[in-house]
C-alpha cells in the first residue's frame, strides 16, 4: 500500500440493495479515477462515501497510509468537492460566494479575476447566483476548485448542464490539474477522453 | 378475603394499579412477540420469493 | 478479552445465544414478582400514616426505577454504537426505548392512582416525581419519533444515538430544575419512600419486586434486541439460512 | 502544487466567516428575521386579551407567558436554520472543508442567534410594560431571556441539525426540543416571577449561567455530528 490514496474493500448498502461490496482502488498523483455506471448504479454514493459524506457499511479509505477516519482535516485540506448540487448562496453575488469559499479551504493563491476570466464569468461576478444559469453556476463551482490549493478533485457528474465549450473547458482544467500532479476522481456517464493514466470502475 | 380486596378503603386504587401493571407487562410481551413474528414473517417471504440468489 | 465481546455481539451467536437466555431472566423473574407480591399485598402491615395505599409502591417504585435505568441502556448503548460503529449496541438502544416508555407511562399512571387518595387530586403539581416523569416520557417519545421519522436504519440508529445522548446530559438537569421549582411551591410534604426507616416485612418484598421487574425487563429487552438484531440482518446468508432451514418447524 | 505544508485555514476565521455570511444573508432576507419577532409580540399582546384586564392576574402571568412566547418564538426561528444549506448544497461544503465542522456550526449558531435571540431580548421590556412590569423585574426579565436565548438557539440547533432533510421535520423539532428546553423555561420564567415578589434572584441566574456555559461547550460538537448524518 504505497499509493497516495487506497480504498480497501468498500461495501455499502442503500436501503435493500448492495450498491458495491469488496471494492478497492488505488490512486496516485496525476492520475484520474473515473467512476462510470448508468443512473442509479451508485456512483453518486461511492463518490460520496469517498469524500466522507456517507457512511460506509464496511472498509478503510486511507491518505498517506492513514485511515481518513482518524484524520478527517487533512484529508478534507487536500479536497474539493463538485457535486450536483452547487453549495452557492443565491441571494449572494458570485464573488461574495467566492470570498466565503475561500475562509473554508486552502487558498491557491490565483487571482480571482484572472480565475473568473480564464472561466468567462468575469463580467456576471457582480450578479447573484440565482440570475445564473445552471451552466454559468457549474463555471462558479470550477472557480471553487481553481481557487482552492487542494490536490484531490472529487467531480460528481462534472460535465451535465455545460455546452461543448464548457465541456472541453473542463477537460482541459482537469488535464491542467493532473499534469500539475494533482489527483481526480469523477463521476460520469459521459466518455471521457483524456491523455493521462485512467482506472476506471464500472458500477452495475 | 374481603378485608385483603378492600385494603382498607383503598382498594379500588391499589388493585386497579397492579392489574394496570400486570396489563402493560403483558402488552410488552405481546408487542415484542408480534413484532419478532413480523419481522420474520417479512424475511420469510422475501428468500422464498428470491429464491437462494437473493 | 475484546475477542470475547466480538464473539458474543456476532449477530448469529447473540441471535441464538438470547434465545437461551430469555427463560434464565423471565422465570427468575416471576418467581421474585409473586414472591413480592405475596410479601407486600399479605405479610407487610399497612403503613401507620397511608394505611394500605401505600402497597402501591411495590409496583409504582420498580416502574420509576426501570424508567430511568431503560433510558441510560439506551444513552449508554447508543454511545457505544456511535463511537465504536458496534451494531448490536445501536439494536439494544432501539430495542430498549419503547420499552423505557412502557414502563414510564407505568410509573405515572401508578403515581397518579397513589395520589388520589393520598392528596386528593389525580395530577399533584407540587410533586417532583410525576413531573420528572412526563419529560421523560416526552423524551421517549421524541427519540421514538425521530427513529421512525428516518426510513434508513443505519442514519436512524445515529442520529438518534446523538439525541439520546443529548438527552442524557439533560435529565439530571431536568430532574434538578423541577426539584428546585416545586421547592418554591407551596405544596404537600414530599412523600418518603422506602429509606433505611422501612420496616424489614416492607422492604425485602419491595427488592424482591425491583430484582424481578429488572429480570423481566431484561426478558422483554432480549427479546426485542433479537428482533432488531434479525431486522438489522435480514440482507446476511445466516438469516436467510436460518429462515429456509427453520421454515417447517418454527413460526 | 507549490507548498507541501500542511496548512490549514484557521477555526476562527472560518466561523467568523459563517457567521458573517449569514448575517449579511438575514440582511438580505429581513422576513426570516421579523416573523419570530412578531409572533413573539403577537402572542404577549394577546394572551392579556384572553386573560381579560385585571391588573394582578396580569403581573401573575407575565412572566410565564413572556418566556413561553420566547421559546416557542425561537422554535419557529429554528426550523430554517440549516434548511437552504441542505438544500442547496452549501452544507455539504462544509462537511468538506478542513475547518472543524463544530467550528462552522458555531457560526451558525451566533448569527441565528443575533438574528433570533437578540431581537426578542431587546423588545422584550416593551412586551413587559403591557404585562405593567416594574423596571427592576424587566432587567432581570432581560438578563434571563439573554442567558437563556443564547441556550435555546445552541439546543435548538441539535434539534434542527437532527431533523434537517425529513419530511415532518417542523413538528418533530418541538417533540424534540420542548422537552430538552423545560429547565430553561422554569429556570427563566421562575427567576423573573421571584423577582416581581422582590425575593433573591441570584440562584436562578447563576443556573441559567452555568448551563449556557455547558451547552456552549458541548452543543456544537453535537450539531456538527447530527449534521453529518443528517446530509447523508
Amino acid at each position: 500500500m504505497t499509493a497516495k490514496l487506497t480504498a480497501d474493500s468498500l461495501t455499502l448498502f442503500r436501503g435493500e440493495r448492495c450498491l458495491f461490496e469488496n471494492l478497492s482502488f488505488a490512486l496516485n498523483p496525476g492520475e484520474l479515477l473515473l467512476l462510470e455506471g448508468c443512473n442509479g448504479s451508485g456512483k453518486t454514493s461511492l463518490i460520496r462515501a469517498i469524500a466522507g459524506l456517507i457512511e460506509l457499511e464496511s472498509g478503510e479509505i486511507y491518505w498517506d497510509e492513514q485511515p481518513v477516519r482518524r484524520q478527517r482535516q487533512v484529508f478534507n485540506n487536500e479536497l474539493v468537492w463538485m457535486a450536483h448540487r452547487v453549495g452557492f448562496k443565491a441571494d449572494l453575488s458570485l464573488v461574495e460566494n467566492l470570498r466565503f469559499e475561500s475562509a473554508l479551504r486552502r487558498d491557491s493563491r490565483h487571482d480571482l479575476d484572472d480565475i473568473l476570466t480564464r472561466l468567462n464569468i468575469n463580467r456576471l461576478k457582480r450578479l447573484p447566483v440565482r440570475s445564473l444559469s445552471a451552466g454559468q453556476q457549474r463555471r462558479v463551482a470550477l472557480a471553487r476548485m481553481l481557487m482552492s490549493a487542494a490536490t484531490l478533485w472529487m467531480m460528481d457528474e462534472p460535465v451535465t448542464n455545460l455546452d461543448r465549450e464548457g465541456r472541453s473547458l473542463v477537460m482541459t482544467l482537469v488535464s491542467e490539474h493532473l499534469a500539475r500532479g494533482g489527483m481526480v476522481i469523477m463521476a460520469a456517464h459521459q466518455d471521457i477522453q483524456i491523455d493521462f493514466p485512467v482506472h476506471t470502475i464500472q458500477l452495475q | 378475603m374481603m378485608e385483603l380486596l378492600s385494603m382498607g378503603g383503598y382498594g379500588a386504587y391499589v388493585w386497579s394499579c397492579f392489574a394496570l401493571t400486570a396489563i402493560v407487562i403483558a402488552i410488552c410481551e405481546w408487542r415484542a412477540r408480534a413484532r419478532h413474528r413480523q419481522v420474520y414473517r417479512d424475511i420469510e417471504v422475501r428468500v422464498k420469493a428470491l429464491g437462494d440468489n437473493g | 478479552m475484546w475477542k470475547f465481546i466480538h464473539k458474543l455481539a456476532s449477530p448469529p451467536h447473540f441471535y441464538g445465544l438470547a434465545a437461551k437466555i430469555i427463560p434464565w431472566f423471565f422465570l427468575p423473574g416471576l418467581i421474585l414478582i409473586i414472591y413480592g407480591l405475596y410479601g407486600g399485598l399479605l405479610l407487610a402491615p399497612p403503613d401507620y400514616q397511608q394505611g394500605d395505599a401505600f402497597r402501591i409502591i411495590y409496583v409504582h417504585v420498580p416502574s420509576a426505577y426501570l424508567s430511568l435505568m431503560a433510558y441510560s441502556i439506551m444513552a449508554i448503548s447508543a454511545g457505544i454504537g456511535l463511537i465504536w460503529r458496534l451494531k448490536l449496541a445501536h439494536a439494544v438502544a432501539a430495542a430498549a426505548a419503547p420499552i423505557g416508555a412502557w414502563f414510564t407511562f407505568l410509573a405515572l399512571a401508578t403515581g397518579s392512582l397513589w395520589g388520589r387518595p393520598m392528596w386528593g387530586t389525580w395530577w399533584e403539581r407540587g410533586d417532583p416525581r410525576l413531573t420528572s416523569e412526563l419529560v421523560m416520557l416526552f423524551l421517549y417519545f421524541g427519540y421514538m419519533a425521530l427513529r421512525g421519522a428516518i426510513d434508513d436504519t443505519a442514519k436512524a440508529d445515529r442520529a438518534s444515538a446523538v439525541l439520546a445522548l443529548v438527552g442524557a446530559v439533560n435529565v439530571p438537569i431536568i430532574h434538578f430544575s423541577v426539584e428546585w421549582w416545586s421547592s418554591l411551591h407551596q405544596g404537600p410534604t414530599l412523600m418518603k419512600k422506602g429509606g433505611p426507616a422501612m420496616d424489614a416485612a416492607m422492604l425485602y418484598p419491595l427488592l424482591a419486586m425491583i430484582l424481578g421487574f429488572t429480570l423481566i425487563f431484561g426478558a422483554l429487552l432480549l427479546r426485542r434486541v433479537r428482533t432488531e438484531v434479525l431486522y438489522r440482518e435480514r440482507r446476511t446468508r445466516w438469516v436467510r439460512h436460518l429462515v429456509l432451514s427453520s421454515a417447517v418447524e418454527k413460526k | 502544487m507549490t507548498d507541501n505544508q500542511p496548512e490549514m485555514p484557521g477555526l476562527g476565521r472560518g466561523m467568523m466567516a459563517v457567521a458573517k455570511r449569514d448575517l449579511f444573508l438575514a440582511w438580505k432576507r429581513p422576513g426570516d428575521v421579523l416573523n419570530p419577532l412578531f409572533f413573539f409580540a403577537m402572542v404577549a399582546t394577546l394572551f392579556p386579551l384572553a386573560v381579560g384586564p385585571s391588573a394582578e392576574q396580569l403581573e401573575f402571568s407575565g412572566p410565564g407567558v413572556l418566556w413561553v412566547a420566547a421559546l416557542l418564538a425561537m422554535l419557529l426561528s429554528l426550523n430554517s436554520l440549516f434548511v437552504s444549506d441542505f438544500e442547496d448544497g452549501s452544507l455539504e461544503q462544509m462537511l468538506v472543508s478542513p475547518v472543524p465542522l463544530a467550528a462552522l456550526s458555531l457560526g451558525k449558531t451566533i448569527a441565528h442567534w443575533l438574528t433570533s435571540g437578540l431581537p426578542l431580548v431587546i423588545v422584550a421590556p416593551i412586551l413587559g410594560m403591557t404585562f405593567r412590569m416594574p423596571a427592576s423585574v424587566m432587567g432581570v426579565l432581560m438578563l434571563t431571556l439573554l442567558l437563556g436565548t443564547i441556550s435555546l438557539s445552541l439546543l435548538g440547533s441539535i434539534g434542527a441539525a437532527l431533523t434537517v432533510g425529513l419530511h415532518r421535520g417542523t413538528a418533530l423539532l418541538s417533540l424534540l426540543i420542548l422537552p430538552l428546553a423545560m429547565p430553561l423555561l422554569i429556570f427563566g420564567a421562575r427567576t423573573v416571577s421571584l423577582a416581581a415578589a422582590g425575593d433573591v434572584v441570584a440562584g436562578g441566574l447563576y443556573f441559567l449561567a452555568a448551563y449556557a456555559v455547558l451547552i456552549v461547550s458541548l452543543a456544537p460538537f453535537a450539531i456538527a455530528a447530527a449534521l453529518r448524518i443528517s446530509n447523508e
